[in-house]
């Protein structure tokens, strides 16, 4: 073990120490206040929890290698929703009419490459234009909502499609469909960032863009790749998830930003970019999903539930702080 | 030299920037196995020219030629593979990567769905690395080395590729004596395999010692090319900056007062150890040492930028604690930091607010900033040291690297204080500039200042100090007075021989 | 010295690339509808955009400091309903104070987490929005809030009064925007305001406290808040538990649209509100045109970007970004 | 053994009936010795809506009661618990039909019927002012997306032709249940409709808002304003006599028969399929007959 290594492991561990602690919290507290007789810790509660996790955790993964490459996305829940509205309406487009239930990956794919290309799109305009990520994608978290609206105007897109549900909440070796796609771009974009020379280079431009811009990668198309990249995982989320409950409303996904931007922090991605890690991610969106299953379990009112979400999501901050503090003889600047 | 074909050709370069022309028409090249020194005053557009050749600026006007061929460098990518390697002035690495990554940045080895080549990557960087006797590896983050590990990572690129040319942009700017020898190694063995070498620096003795041809350059305009072998530092100091420089060695002696400022036991965790000395008023004080000697902490924590774990600090006698920089501020010290770029200066800031910055609140009419005293303040220290800036309103961040170091050291000389530390004062600072603000050091030392001058460059703290303090490994070793001091007795203290304690 | 000139001609455009996109939109929506240029809308619009532009001068100090704020929209909620409450229970001389006190406290705990302990803004507030957010569902038990006698209080002065036929609110907007706006560009704060979020670090080496100045930012961020509260409240009388609920992110585009970067160190408090009379203009020039209300995000997008972009644009001296 | 309800609401905090409903429930379910509750909130969002449906199937509570935040996203979620053997009480806006068949009872309001009745309060006073010949109005609509907000604008867009047939409806626009966005819709509207008669608002919140904003352009008096649900604000504003009618919901009752409805479906109780509660209509002409709203 090198030098450092093991409280090196502690600062990353933050978020599964503050993980143990919901548990823990969550188990004591439900057998006072929660009426339900299973306990907290269930064996299926906790895999319930993995499949409730992957709306955001699926997007969470991808914006994970956004702010490592040092861009941000808060147009992932227009995305999220566009891309539910294309798998929803496509499947009634009169030319699949002759498709049967093959029009159902044929709507997939759709979904899919909508989102791929919006995010492209954010990406394209961010490589262009010069201009910071945030700004791109705050004014297209507006644009992408706008452009849902038109759809369908106010109404709900919907259409149910009882084979798809089925496959939906279909269970393989006791896992939900939607816990296998979380796993495996989990699994997926790990790889693709510790792995490939695509994944270093993310992390080389969001650590020092100069110093990426000088060594010869061309940052544009790596920033390009990796908004796609978050678009289709948008796409992916919204495919996974409306594929069972087959309706959006054309507000769903709204705050979604907000929520997978938490989990990507509180998982030790670094908000400035050039660090961070698909398995603090996971651990952000599990810590975020239990913290919400747990005040549910324990009865906790809607203002009781915004205040301490709320007051927890700057807790975990000031813990990750107190494990990183250096020493009373570091630099204070 | 006629029949034997430069590797690289520029000619009549012209590049401007908003308000400033950069380059003027510059011709250069380098043969093949020559190392070819690029000198002049800071601003005179050394990293421009070279920004030019590697792609990073498009000229204005001109032609870069590699062999016979005329070539457009459209970027870094396109300049790199043509075999033109680029180490830069600024460091030039991601510090959250790896060693290895860092080296072989932009050009990873490759296997198939483009996964990295781990093996590879370790094999061929730790065969560098050897070449470059560090004591670090392949797998160490850059972000843990010291700033002058740091810059040995970068001159580890040029050895990445088969380059046919080499730019150095002031790489000793950040190391020590024993990194040194292994950087002209370096250069030696490249010169070998007939790769071309640009190399630019503000030292004298280095361009003296390792090149063949000095072009020099002055405002953007090209001012003549002298063989090394038959020149000397007078004749180029004169191309560079048109006039005869004074070199005399640590001219004025006078009176010392009372202890400005005295360091009893002083410890800092690990950082540094039982340290103990004295400045008094009127005096400069050099602090030498190898790098990760302790030095630059010592001063953050006179600045009230550390917490002392033991030991006293007294100002005139009196025991202080010091916890922020406007308490040390207040109590008269300044602190010309070591870093300009991150620590010195606010980049995207104009020259006049960067250099009244420390005294704002003390600037004022009625509730509001007086505008009229920061520009008279700024005006003052442009002249005294000679800082080349189209005027006040330019942002900072647009000033050469020399002129910048200088708008910190006026901003720190402005606020007039008792005791002035300054942390490797004439890095990357052009050698008229250099004596310039030796003898502003010793003149403000006469004047009644305390001075400290931390530097990593023996000929700086020979010349400037009245005493030198010796550090290795976080410990004072000896005190030398200037005439007792040996260039010797030295280097045997900084290296943790011979001093008075053992280390 | 000709391509010289025509650089600062071009630095000039970008400069003011800002109004000059003002101007445009006013001619373009004018030309659509006549009505929009009329005394009443222009009044209407600038009293409407009163509350968001008093809360994005706050926000403009905490951006240019370097952070950000996404937690105004819900303080603002939680000031309006906390005065109206107050304002039964104890008169609207004291309420106001009240609440005032009670709006500064959040935003000195805000100061306090990003300023002293370095937290991070982004998460903090958004952290905060939620909590203020339950905060006042507790303190109102989620019912709206109501001034019993509506015609007998001197309270609507602020939201519905008027000075010379300007109404107050656009008054209070204005010399606040005017006094902050001196503040910022004149004052020692203002330059600490502006180095601490170019540099923090070397703001520090300076012997600049940046936590302080970092908190006071937070603390001018919820005086804001706190006046637009006043505003709404006075405006209505009466206010749901949600009033400000999504302003955070339309003062943050404003103050985007203004020019202020969200890397610190950037902007204006002149541009930034005329980045608040464009989103209010863009509203309400597309309603006046009938258009549906997601148009106006499909604008607001194009807006933004093209804004900042050209505003970059501009000063690189090339239309398309560098990046390779 | 006492029953275990479980309730997930569409989004408590976005107006004060949906706290009041929340409380209510709570509050009348401590009164019944019988019953214990878990209160969830999906805060306006499916997803989490879904998940707090797959928790309660979870916990195995005895009935579920969903107000749903999209009336067709659900029904998946719904037929889990129906085939889990839960049965599932829809409240305050219903599923769509496709989802009929898994639950056991609707309780609410009818959101068509009350929209059509607002058009016809609207009507009746046009008439009354003799100007139903010629009337013009705009209308504000809720939080777009929502079914309570598709359904009153559906209800009263095709009911108005109807009864009043030569009143335009010139422009509809959301004012997402919030009395401020309803004020700026309604400041556009008046500069640019020199002539409107009346306005229908999706809810009293928005309705006072769009009042608020007439009586600052001096216009207040021409104008006839119609709203839905009759929150307190739009209870007082009648009473000023600047506030035309409404339609009468209490969330108490709400909250109140969709518990007895769960509590009945569990005791095997006959309970008709669409258990509507009634909701009348409220003018100033009548208002006395109802007490002050409490939210
Ligand atoms: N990006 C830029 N924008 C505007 N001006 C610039 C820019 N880069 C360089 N300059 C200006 O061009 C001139 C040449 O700068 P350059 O960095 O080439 O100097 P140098 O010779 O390398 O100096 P030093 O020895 O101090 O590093 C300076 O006046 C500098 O201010
Ligand atoms: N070879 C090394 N590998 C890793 N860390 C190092 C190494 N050398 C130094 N450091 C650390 O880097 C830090 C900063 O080093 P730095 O060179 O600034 O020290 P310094 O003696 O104050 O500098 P100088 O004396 O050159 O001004 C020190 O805390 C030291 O512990
Ligand atoms: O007024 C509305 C109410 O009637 C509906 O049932 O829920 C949303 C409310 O805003
Ligand atoms: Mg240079
Ligand atoms: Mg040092």
């Amino acid at each position: 073990m090198q030098p450092g290594a093991l409280s090196k492991a502690l600062k990353g561990g933050a978020i599964w120490g503050f993980i143990v602690l919901e548990l823990i919290f969550f188990s004591i507290a439900g057998q006072f206040l929660s009426l339900s007789d299973t306990a907290f810790m269930d064996f299926d509660n906790m895999l319930l929890l993995l499949k409730q996790s992957a709306p955001i955790g699926i997007i969470a993964m991808g914006m994970t290698i956004v702010m490592v490459n040092g861009n941000i996305d808060l147009s992932v829940g227009a995305t999220f929703a566009i891309a539910a509205i294309v798998l929803l309406d496509s499947m009634t487009w009169p030319i699949f009419a002759g498709l049967g239930d093959w029009v159902i990956p044929v709507a997939w794919l759709l979904a899919l490459l909508a989102g791929t290309a919006f995010g492209a799109l954010n990406g394209l305009i961010v490589w262009k234009t010069g201009v910071d990520a945030f700004i791109v994608t705050l004014g297209s978290m507006l644009g992408y909502r706008g452009i849902v609206f038109l759809f369908n105007g106010e109404n709900p897109t919907s259409h149910l499609n009882w084979t798809l549900v089925d496959f939906a909440e279909a269970e393989f070796l006791g896992l939900a469909t939607a816990s296998w796609f979380l796993l495996a771009v989990t699994l997926g974009i790990w790889l693709l960032m510790t792995r490939t020379v695509h994944g270093r280079n993310a992390y080389a431009i969001g650590d020092n863009r100069e110093a990426a811009v000088n060594a010869g990668i061309r940052v544009g198309p790596h920033m390009m790749i990796n908004f796609a990249i978050i678009g289709f995982l948008a796409a992916l989320s919204a495919v996974v998830f409306y594929s069972e409950s087959g309706s959006v409303n054309p507000n769903d996904g709204q705050l979604y930003e907000l929520w997978v931007i938490t989990a990507v922090v509180l998982g030790g991605t670094k908000i400035t970019g050039g660090a961070g890690s698909v398995i603090g991610t996971f651990g952000g969106v599990i810590a975020i999903q239990l913290l919400r299953k747990g005040l549910g379990h324990i009865g906790a009112d809607t203002s009781t539930v915004n205040l301490v979400i709320g007051l927890i999501l700057i807790a975990v901050l000031f813990l990750d702080r107190q494990l990183n503090l250096k020493g009373k003889e570091a630099l204070r600047i | 030299m006629s029949h034997v074909k430069p590797v690289l050709h520029l000619e009549d370069i012209v590049k401007t920037f908003p308000g400033v022309r950069a380059l003027d028409g510059v011709s250069f090249s380098v043969m093949p196995g020559e190392v070819h020194a690029l000198m002049g005053e800071n601003g005179a557009g050394k990293s421009t020219l070279m920004k030019v050749l590697g792609g990073i600026h498009q000229p204005d006007g001109g032609a870069i030629f590699m062999g016979e061929e005329r070539v457009v460098m459209s970027g870094p990518l396109e300049a790199k593979a043509k075999g033109i390697v680029f180490i830069h002035q600024e460091l030039s690495l991601a510090e959250e990567l790896s060693v290895a990554e860092n080296i072989y940045l932009g050009e990873l080895p490759r296997k198939s769905f483009g996964r990295v080549d781990w093996v590879t990557l370790r094999e061929k960087t730790d065969a560098i690395l050897k070449k470059l006797n560090v004591a670090f590896n392949a797998r160490t983050r850059v972000g843990d080395l010291s700033i002058a590990n740091q810059q040995m990572v970068e001159i580890a690129r040029a050895l990445t590729v088969d380059a046919k040319a080499v730019i150095f942009d002031e790489p000793t700017a950040s190391l020590t004596d024993a990194e040194k020898v292994v950087l002209f190694d370096v250069i030696a063995d490249l010169q070998r395999e007939g790769v071309g070498i640009t190399y630019i620096s503000h030292r004298m003795e280095e361009i003296f010692k390792i090149t063949d041809r000095i072009t020099v350059l002055r405002d953007g305009q090209y001012q003549g090319t002298l063989e090394t072998a038959e020149t000397n530092e007078e004749a180029v100091t004169q191309l560079m900056i048109g006039r005869k420089l004074d070199l005399s060695r640590n001219p004025s002696h006078h009176e010392l007062g009372e202890i400005a400022l005295e360091v009893r036991g002083l410890s800092c965790g690990s950082l540094y150890e039982d340290v103990s000395f004295h400045v008094r008023s009127g005096e400069v004080v050099g602090f030498y040492g190898l790098v990760g000697a302790g030095r630059t902490e010592i001063a953050e924590t006179l600045f009230g930028l550390r917490t002392p774990s033991h030991g006293t600090i007294l100002l005139e006698g009196e025991d202080v604690r010091l916890n922020s920089p406007a308490d040390a501020i207040a109590k008269g010290i300044s602190l010309v930091p070591e870093d300009r770029k991150g620590q010195g200066l606010v980049l995207g800031m104009n020259c006049r607010d960067n250099m009244t910055l420390p005294q704002v609140d003390d600037l004022k009419a009625g509730p509001f900033v007086a505008e009229g005293a920061e520009i008279s303040i700024f005006d003052q220290y442009r002249d005294r040291l000679d800082i080349r800036t189209p005027g006040w309103k330019q942002k900072v961040g647009n000033l050469s690297g020399g002129n910048q170091q200088k708008i910190v050291i006026g901003k720190w000389l402005s606020m007039k204080p008792s005791v002035l530390i300054v942390d490797e004062p004439t890095r990357g600072i052009d050698v008229g500039s250099k004596s310039e603000i030796h003898k502003l050091l010793r003149s403000l030392a006469a004047q009644g200042y305390a001075v400290i001058v931390i530097s990593s460059e023996m000929p700086e703290v020979l010349h400037v100090s009245d005493r030198i303090v010796a550090m290795y490994s976080g410990r004072v070793m000896r005190t030398f007075t200037s005439e007792e001091v040996t260039e010797d007795s030295l280097i045997q203290a900084i290296s943790g021989l011979g001093g008075d304690k053992a280390a | 010295m000709v391509t010289v000139s025509r650089r600062e001609i071009g630095s000039m455009l970008a400069k003011q690339g800002i109004l000059i996109a003002f101007a445009l939109f006013m001619i373009g929506f004018t030309l659509a509808n006549a009505k929009f240029l009329s005394v009443d809308n222009v009044f209407s619009v600038v009293r409407s955009s009163a509350i968001l532009g008093v809360m994005a001068l706050g926000v403009t100090f905490v951006v240019i400091s370097g952070n950000l704020d996404l937690s105004v929209g819900s303080m603002m909620s939680f000031s309006t309903i906390v005065v109206l409450d107050l304002h039964d229970k104890i008169g609207p001389a004291l309420a106001i104070p009240a609440m005032f006190a009670m709006t500064l406290c959040l935003g000195a705990f805000i100061g306090f987490l990003v300023g002293y302990l370095r937290l991070n803004s982004l998460i903090v507030t958004l952290g905060m929005l939620s909590a203020i957010h339950g905060l006042t569902l507790t303190y109102s038990g989620g019912q709206n809030m109501d001034i019993a006698d509506k015609e007998g209080t001197w309270f609507s002065v602020f939201g519905q009064g008027a000075i010379l036929g300007v109404p107050t609110p656009i008054l209070m907007f204005l010399s606040l925007a005017a006094l902050l706006g001196l503040v910022l560009a004149k004052t020692p704060f203002g330059r600490k305001v502006y180095a601490v979020g170019g540099n923090g670090t070397a703001a520090t080496f300076s012997g600049i406290k940046r936590a302080r100045t970092v908190f006071t930012c937070y603390l001018i961020s919820a005086g804001c808040v706190a006046v637009a509260g006043l505003i709404q409240a006075s405006r209505s009388l009466g206010s749901q538990n949600t009033v400000g609920q999504g302003l955070e992110l339309e003062v943050l585009a404003a103050v985007i649209l203004g020019g202020a970067s969200l890397m610190g160190g950037v902007g204006t408090i002149f541009k930034t509100v005329i980045g608040v009379l464009i989103l209010g203009f863009i509203q309400n020039g597309l309603l006046l045109l009938g258009l549906p209300f997601y148009f106006q995000f499909v604008v607001t997008w194009i807006i933004i970007i093209l804004a900042v972009w050209l505003d970059i644009a501009a000063k690189r001296g090339k239309l398309w970004s560098p990046i390779a | 053994q006492s029953m275990q309800i479980g309730i997930t609401q569409n989004n408590v905090g976005v107006d004060s009936y949906q706290t009041t409903y929340e409380q209510a429930f709570i509050a009348a379910a401590e009164a019944n010795d019988d019953v214990e509750t878990v209160v969830l909130d999906a805060g306006g969002d499916v997803a989490r809506q879904i998940a707090q449906m797959e928790d309660l199937i979870q916990q195995e509570v005895d009935a579920i009661i969903i107000w749903p935040t999209n009336g067709e996203a659900v029904i998946p979620a719904v037929r889990k618990a129906s085939q889990a053997g839960i049965p599932v009480i829809v409240t305050n806006s219903n599923i769509a039909e496709q989802g009929f068949d898994f639950v056991a009872s609707f309780s609410g309001p009818d959101n068509i019927t009350q929209g059509a009745r607002s058009a016809e309060i609207m009507c009746d006073r046009f008439k009354a002012q003799g100007i139903d010949g010629e009337a013009q109005i705009v209308q504000i609509s809720g939080q777009p997306g929502y079914t309570t907000a598709i359904e009153r604008a559906q209800g009263f867009e095709e009911r108005l032709p109807e009864v009043c047939p030569d009143v335009t409806l010139m422009e509809t626009q959301p004012g997402d249940w919030n009395r401020e966005k309803s004020q700026q819709v309604m400041e556009a509207f008046l500069v640019k409709y020199d002539d409107i008669d009346g306005v229908y608002a999706g809810d009293d919140n928005m309705g006072v808002g769009a009042l608020n904003a007439a009586k600052a352009a001096g216009r207040a008096g021409d104008i006839t304003f119609v709203g839905a649900t009759n929150f307190a604000v739009g209870y007082e504003a009648m009473a000023a006599g600047e506030y035309w009618g409404s339609i009468y919901q209490s969330p108490v009752d709400d909250a109140e028969a969709a518990l007895q409805t769960a509590i009945d479906v569990l005791n095997g109780e006959d309970v008709p399929f669409l258990n509507y509660f009634d909701t009348p209509k409220i003018t100033q002409d009548n208002m006395d007959e109802f007490t002050k709203p409490v939210f």
